[in-house]
């Protein structure tokens, strides 16, 4: 039987790739065919297929965004019947709510990321500054200014800033939680004509210009990354899975200089990091059924974690998805793993902002109309990140078109 | 030649291209046409008729002008670039030097690169303000390295896919320039014509032919310049690089709204079709097919 | 004006002598014609005089004036290609008009004169056509017409007939003759063709191999060829060569007979033969007469003589018209 | 015009056109030296020409990810495999426009070009849901027929360009010679007709190989071709430059080989009949 | 075997008629040429036959069957072409080889054919090349064999030679009347070269606009043309055709004279006028003279008639020789 999966080309997921030989050695009669695309190319795939029902896939992976979607459409199965050692209950609360509808797990967590600041010690010291352990956007503010070298070519703060719902909006989107923002009011307003909303773009858009890489509104996860290991880079705030990459002194330049702190906030109550877990799901209607399963528990399970440890180290293992992790006492020498731990904690997806919202998602909005609505407000708030509107006005054209595309797809419903 | 058998045998073997063209294009088309009137969303099951209200969303969306200019402007813009660079450089390669064959060579090499591979090689290597070749050269000549993809984004979309054309565009002509007889550069010689009115009154008029084929061609694959948009900016900043297949693409794919998107599409090949027009124009008084 | 002189003029392409050191004269006037086998370096003689190729070595002279390194636009002179090489995307207006715009005329004085151009011959109905739209004929005349306008001190024409068909061709050969009368300017004519040379030229130049076989009018060609080569060359059908013990007899290696000058006859006559093709053409009748002893003959009669295959005739030639060559195939005086 | 172009003339010439020439070419061999060397070297923010540690890591790395022959193969057969069909659905239709021309001739070829110009997103749907139904997704059979189509008219053009210049009195002799529409077309015009359809055939292979729109949204992995390949390269985390050069050499490769062998051929194809 | 008759045929092209209804039969063995202005639809009646295109109406009888509605493969005849339409891709044998390959005839019998055919026509020694590597003569030759070997009842020629030049064409000229003497096989042969008409046909058939004006041997339609169309267009130069009150004088509306039946003198003659121009070939003089009262007249001399423009010279034609034509054009016997 042959098993076809739809997989991000990220680093976790390519080493679950060449680790597979394991699964297919214990499990003879099961081929694997893997997918590996870039992340925006894999949903789109998965989305179609799915959705018309093409069934080219017997694993597919997905996001907390989708999860809650597909499972309401009935589109996923049901992950019951695990094995017993596979311990569901060992996974973390919050990664766990969002992947389940009505208590019943849609897909399994392969990893689980909140989002924070990683800074460099060396840089802040030189500023003349100590980073806090759960810092302000004033103090971010002030430390990125002060470390940017322009001429020696390093940036006080790398942050997102490519269009895309899963790009700039998901820093944007957590970032404004933490502003006193929010996407909609309980009748499905948008609510970029808020003040909350404007202080958080002028805040982004001012930071950027004057402490941020040229070019920025090209930058995603990747190329953040790049920079911040390249050694151009004071703060980076992103996922958290990139600690593990920016400590690898194979890949990164300043390895051992890297510090953590949580996301920072403004006093709200509310603090500027999301929640997000790549997950594995199962299409309904496959008739792999037992085989896919079978995988997915392999791939997600406590005996993968120590797999990849005993190959590559515990600081390689995907983190985020099971308590018993952060138990190990191994696992918890690793540098980052508490504030990891404590970063996705932080986080509450059914309650995300600071006034109340009808919909559920912390960088997102679990409509299926958000990654639309979301990619073109990314794209308004990337033109101003260039400088090609004004803050003001993309805010106006981001309330146009989110209301437009609102009322096109029936809202309130 | 024409008698009634080989007529008849003329339209037995036409058939099989038009009719199966005929279908590959009319039966994708009537279903696009089909969900155009539907509220169709593949994340929501269930589809309802939606009357015109696709085409207003489609056609009021901001987007969708910025587009059009957009599309326009790639298409113009790299005709332009393709056809007077590749006249300039045919005119450069026809002269009498050593190793043209290799230099001929060094020429074709873009054409045959995949569309993703070059914009992928573009947008990182080279048009990355911080790590890319040209950040490198402007830091090396004391200059601040332009953010080609964040401020100038059309124009880096345009630099790139003249890159990929004008090889085509630089061998055709210079097939062309190739072909003119002898004798009317020698005639026109005689007549007294600067080197620079040879190239304007004889050379230019004589790549007329080559030249539309160059724009025919061109711009078919222009029209639907997608990968490269895709790869490099997304359509972005705000909607500064989406083209009408990129928007139409947004809808289809990122929102996965099938209704919104057919009407997009539908709405592309009426404009495709008016460039058609005015296309088939051109060549049918440029090339006696 | 337009007299031409070359000295000692060579042309090498790379290493093959195209044109060994050559020196010809045309004189102000004249209608000169260059004929000889393909190869053997008329057009690059012409294109020498044009200016289009480089002499390797030596002086050519334009109304007396050095112009060996001028470029083809300065010495005055006008061609007419065989391929026509009109533009074609200009119309008949606009090519003859071109090198007029080129040597910066005013708009006025062009059309003054294209129009008398086209006057002259026969243009002016289709003046604002594309040479692609005319016939052979037209097409020519534009291309003389373009050659006009520039008032030349010389016409050089590189077979200008030769895509034409028979009859146009008889017309264009009047017309270019009528021409010449009427300006009366230099002109250089390259051609194959016998009929066109002889009727045309004042003077023709015989060429082999880049080298001058003679020099003369073309009655004088066709009456006294200097050596066998012209012999042959010159005439149509070409010269009966016959070499021998009946050359012999006449003191020569080789003697010639054209086929107009023999007497032919059933009963009698010198020689005897046996027809082997006749073609009857109304006005002549060609035979082929295969002679004992020398070989198939060709012979001229009128069209009305008789003969068939295998019939017998007798061919008496004209003793005074027989043409008498050495050993080294020059013509016995 | 024959006349001598001096030694500087030539020189000058000759080192213009090479710096044009080397300029144009640049990206392409410099992804080819990144490809060659670590990412720690490809991303230095000075980069080296040639100084640099020569590593044939990075193919290593990507051919342990990603099973590239298997990819190569369906590249392959789905170019391959589109051009033929496209050639022996045009082959008939060129000739019946070359040697028995209407006065719908001309319309046809037109609109048949003017099927290109519709965007392809814009029928993306239906096409899946159509290939869905036929269990066509994923199968090079169905790329090989969406390519097919989707080249035809461009296939249809030049064949017809080329089948125009063969004189008509040839087949008419094959006529007389007792040839029937079989035997005509394959003993007399293909073969005559063999370098115009080879340039053809090149032309169409190097097209189908590139072609990054379908082959993404048709294939999974069993009929995947090269572009998915290199889509599974195209942002990862981290910019991993060196082995996304190692990835697009080894996607560009084989057509540029190709391309380049076949350069003369295919140039003088392109032109459509503009060139006589 | 190999008479071909046309019965009533006609051919339009659309709404354009371009063979009117039309009668003709062609015996076996006759070698017949088809000539007439440009346009006349010589091409057309030929590819008529051959069965490449249509008949809009009437019959064609090959050897007495109607063959109006077979494929051109399935009449028996050969053709060949104006472009000679060889395979390039084929060798010489090969190409010769093909008509009998697409026969099914086995290859020991096509080679034997092969051999036979190579042989006659002196091919054999470039029977491994391809036409790309031949002369164009050759390349007839080729076109020739390929028709031979399939023993056609008759081969149809679209004027075979108005690709090869002129000493070339004579050759082949020859070739192919030989072959007709050898072959014996009927032979239909467009052209517009006179004197292929002339000197090869049995049987001539002159057309004006898909109308036959006369059917005859070449020497019946040189002798008495049947119309002034005729006359005019059969002979070279053309009949000089008078009319007005000399032609009245003879009782006709119109009078011919060929150039050739003119007698010349210095002194008298009957009409006189002043040289135009002159041509001088050598073998012949041709005048175009002015006569006052009648214009132009186009007269023969032999080589050595002294003339030049300007000059006075009297003609007199021959008495005998005088065509006559009534008003409707026709000659009046
Ligand atoms: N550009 C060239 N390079 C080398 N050889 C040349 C060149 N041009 C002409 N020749 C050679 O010079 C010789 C004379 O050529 P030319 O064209 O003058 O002959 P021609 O008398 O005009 O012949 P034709 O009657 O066929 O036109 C030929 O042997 C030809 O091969
Ligand atoms: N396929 C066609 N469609 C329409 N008209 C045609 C076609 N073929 C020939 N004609 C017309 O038929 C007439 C006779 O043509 P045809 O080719 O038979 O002339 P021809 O006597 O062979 O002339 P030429 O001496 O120039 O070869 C011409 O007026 C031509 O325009
Ligand atoms: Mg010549
Ligand atoms: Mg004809």
């Amino acid at each position: 039987e042959t098993l076809t999966i739809a997989t991000v080309n990220n680093g976790d997921m390519v080493r679950m790739q060449k680790l597979s030989g394991e699964f297919t050695k214990a499990n003879p009669d099961i081929d694997l065919e893997w997918v590996t695309l870039e992340e925006n190319a894999l949903r789109q795939k998965v989305t179609t297929d799915i959705a018309t029902k093409g069934g080219q896939f017997d694993i597919m992976t997905i996001g907390t965004y989708e999860v809650p979607i597909w499972a309401k459409q009935g589109w996923l199965l049901e992950l019951d019947g695990l094995p017993d050692d596979y311990d569901t209950d060992d996974i973390l609360p919050g990664i766990r709510g969002g992947l389940s509808m009505d208590d019943k797990l849609f897909a399994a967590p392969f990893y689980g990321e909140s989002s924070m600041v990683m800074y460099r010690k060396d840089l802040m010291e030189k500023a003349g500054m100590e980073m806090p352990e759960d810092p302000t956007w004033e103090f971010i503010g002030k430390a990125a200014r002060a470390m940017t070298d322009k001429d020696a070519g390093t940036y006080g703060v790398c942050l997102r800033g490519k269009a895309g719902w899963g790009e700039n909006m998901a820093f944007l989107t957590a970032t404004a939680n933490s502003f006193g923002a929010r996407w909609f009011d309980m009748d499905w307003k948008a609510q970029f004509d808020t003040q909350q909303w404007a202080d958080t773009l002028n805040f982004y858009v001012d930071l950027m210009n004057d402490a941020g890489p040229p070019g920025a509104s090209s930058n995603g996860f990747n190329e953040n990354l790049t920079l911040f290991q390249n050694g151009q880079c004071g703060m980076w705030i992103d996922a958290t899975v990139a600690a593990s990459f920016v400590t690898n002194p194979d890949d990164s330049k300043v390895a051992d200089q890297v510090g953590f702190a949580l996301a920072p906030d403004n006093g709200l109550g509310k603090r500027g990091n999301w929640l997000w877990a790549w997950s594995l799901a199962i299409p309904a209607g496959t008739e792999k059924a037992e085989s896919a399963k079978k995988f997915v528990a392999w791939a997600t399970s406590k005996q993968y974690l120590e797999l990849v440890a005993s190959n590559e180290g515990w600081a390689n293992v995907p983190p985020g998805t099971r308590k018993s992790l952060y138990e190990n006492p191994e696992y918890q020498k690793v540098p980052f793993a508490a504030m990891t731990l404590k970063s996705i904690e932080a986080a509450d997806p059914t309650n995300p902002t600071v006034d109340e919202v009808p919909y559920v998602g912390v960088q997102f909005v679990a409509i299926p109309e958000f990654q639309g609505i979301a990619t073109s407000v990314g794209q308004q708030f990337a033109a101003a990140l260039a400088g090609q509107v004004s803050v003001e006005d993309a805010l106006k054209s981001a309330q146009a078109l989110t209301t437009r595309a609102m009322s096109k797809a029936g809202y309130p419903k | 030649m024409s008698t009634t058998h080989s007529r008849t045998a003329g339209k037995a073997m036409l058939s099989p291209a038009v009719i199966l063209l005929f279908l590959w294009m009319i039966v994708p088309l009537a279903m696009t046409l089909y969900f155009s009137f539907l509220h169709y969303n593949l994340l929501t099951p269930g589809t309802s008729f939606a009357g015109i209200a696709n085409y207003q969303y489609f056609l009021t969306d901001p987007a969708f002008f910025e587009a059009l200019g957009n599309t326009l402007a790639i298409v113009g813009g790299v005709l332009i670039i393709t056809v007077v660079g590749g006249t300039l450089l045919a005119l450069l390669l026809d002269q009498p030097m050593f190793g043209q064959g290799i230099v001929r060579l060094l020429f074709i090499a873009p054409f045959f690169v995949m569309p993703t591979v070059t914009a992928l090689v573009w947008k990182n290597m080279f048009m990355n303000p911080t790590n890319g070749l040209f950040a490198w050269l402007a830091n090396t000549l004391g200059a601040t390295p332009i953010d080609f993809l964040g401020h100038h984004p059309l124009a880096s979309i345009i630099m790139i896919v003249s890159w990929q054309w004008l090889p085509f565009a630089t061998l055709i002509l210079l097939t062309a320039m190739q072909s003119l007889d002898s004798e009317q550069i020698e005639a026109a010689e005689m007549d007294g014509a600067s080197a620079v009115s040879r190239f304007f009154h004889i050379i230019v008029p004589h790549l007329a032919r080559a030249g539309t084929v160059v724009i025919l061609i061109q711009t078919i694959f222009l029209l639907s310049i997608f990968a490269e948009i895709l790869v490099t900016t997304n359509g972005g900043p705000g909607y500064a690089s989406t083209n009408i297949p990129y928007l139409v693409y947004m809808q289809s794919l990122l929102q996965f709204d099938v209704g919104g998107g057919s009407a997009g599409g539908i709405v592309a090949v009426v404009l495709a079709n008016i460039v058609a027009i005015f296309l088939m124009r051109m060549v049918g008084k440029n090339l006696d097919l | 004006m337009g007299s031409i002189t070359l000295k000692q003029v060579v042309k090498r392409f790379d290493e093959t002598v195209v044109i060994p050191p050559l020196d010809l004269t045309i004189e102000d006037g004249e209608f000169v014609v260059f004929v000889g086998p393909s190869g053997c370096g008329k057009s690059t003689l012409l294109r020498l005089i044009a200016g289009l190729e480089d002499v390797t070595e030596g002086v050519i002279e334009i109304d007396g004036v050095n112009a060996t390194d001028l470029p083809p636009a300065k010495r005055g002179l006008a061609m007419v290609f065989q391929s026509y090489a009109l533009y074609p995307h200009m119309s008949v207006r606009k090519n003859i008009a071109f090198p007029l715009k080129m040597a910066g005329m005013d708009q006025a004085a062009i059309d003054a004169k294209v129009n008398y151009a086209a006057s002259t011959l026969n243009l002016a109905d289709y003046i604002d056509r594309r040479p692609g739209q005319l016939s052979g004929g037209q097409r020519q005349r534009v291309a003389i017409g373009r050659a006009i306008v520039r008032e030349p001190s010389a016409f050089l024409f590189d077979e200008p007939l030769s895509n034409l068909d028979a009859a146009l061709r008889g017309n264009m050969r009047l017309e270019i003759t009528e021409l010449h009368q009427t300006l009366a300017t230099t002109m250089v004519y390259v051609t194959h063709d016998q009929v066109e040379a002889m009727t045309m030229a004042d003077k023709i130049v015989v060429l082999r191999a880049g080298y001058i076989e003679q020099v003369g009018s073309p009655l004088d060609l066709y009456r006294e060829p200097a050596n066998v080569f012209v012999a042959g060359f010159i005439g149509s059908p070409a010269m009966n060569l016959i070499t021998g013990k009946n050359a012999e007899d006449h003191g020569a290696t080789t003697i010639g007979v054209r086929p107009e000058h023999f007497s032919l006859s059933h009963e009698s006559g010198q020689w005897s033969g046996v027809v082997g093709v006749s073609e009857h053409l109304g006005s002549d009748t060609f035979l082929r007469v295969n002679v004992e002893g020398i070989g198939y003959l060709t012979a001229r009669a009128d069209g009305e003589f008789p003969a068939r295959h295998g019939d017998t005739v007798y061919l008496t030639p004209d003793p005074e018209r027989i043409h008498r060559f050495d050993e080294a195939g020059l013509r016995i005086r | 015009m024959a006349r001598q172009v001096t030694l500087n003339r030539r020189l000058i010439n000759t080192g213009v056109a090479w710096a044009f020439g080397i300029l144009i070419f640049f990206p392409i061999f410099w992804t080819i030296l990144t490809s060659f060397k670590t990412e720690a070297e490809a991303i230095s923010l000075s980069p080296s020409l040639f100084d640099f540690d020569w590593t044939l890591e990075n193919y290593q790395e990507v051919n342990s990810r990603s099973n590239y022959p298997r990819y190569f193969m369906n590249s392959v057969i789905i170019a391959v495999g589109s051009t033929l069909l496209g050639l022996i659905i045009a082959v008939p239709a060129a000739w019946s426009m070359a040697f028995v021309p209407s006065k719908k001739t001309r319309g046809i070829l037109l609109w048949m070009l003017s099927t290109k110009m519709l965007p392809p997103v814009g029928v993306l749907i239906p096409i899946y849901l159509i290939f869905r139904d036929w269990g066509m997704l994923d199968s090079r059979t169905g790329l090989v027929i969406v390519l097919t189509m989707v080249n035809l008219p461009i296939i249809v053009w030049m064949l017809f360009t080329y089948f125009r210049e063969i004189p008509g009195e040839i087949l008419e002799a094959a006529r007389m010679d007792g040839a029937g529409l079989k035997s005509e077309i394959l003993y007399v015009l293909t073969p005559m007709a063999l370098p115009g359809i080879a340039s053809t055939l090149l032309l169409n292979v190097i097209l189908a190989w590139n072609e990054a729109f379908w082959t993404l949204v048709l294939t999974t992995t069993k009929a995947a071709p090269l572009t998915q390949f290199i889509a599974s390269y195209s942002s990862p985390e981290g910019l991993f430059y060196a082995k996304l050069s190692a990835a697009s050499t080894m996607a560009i490769a084989p057509v540029l080989i190709l391309g380049w062998f076949s350069q003369k051929q295919l140039v003088r194809g392109l032109t459509f009949g503009a060139v006589k």
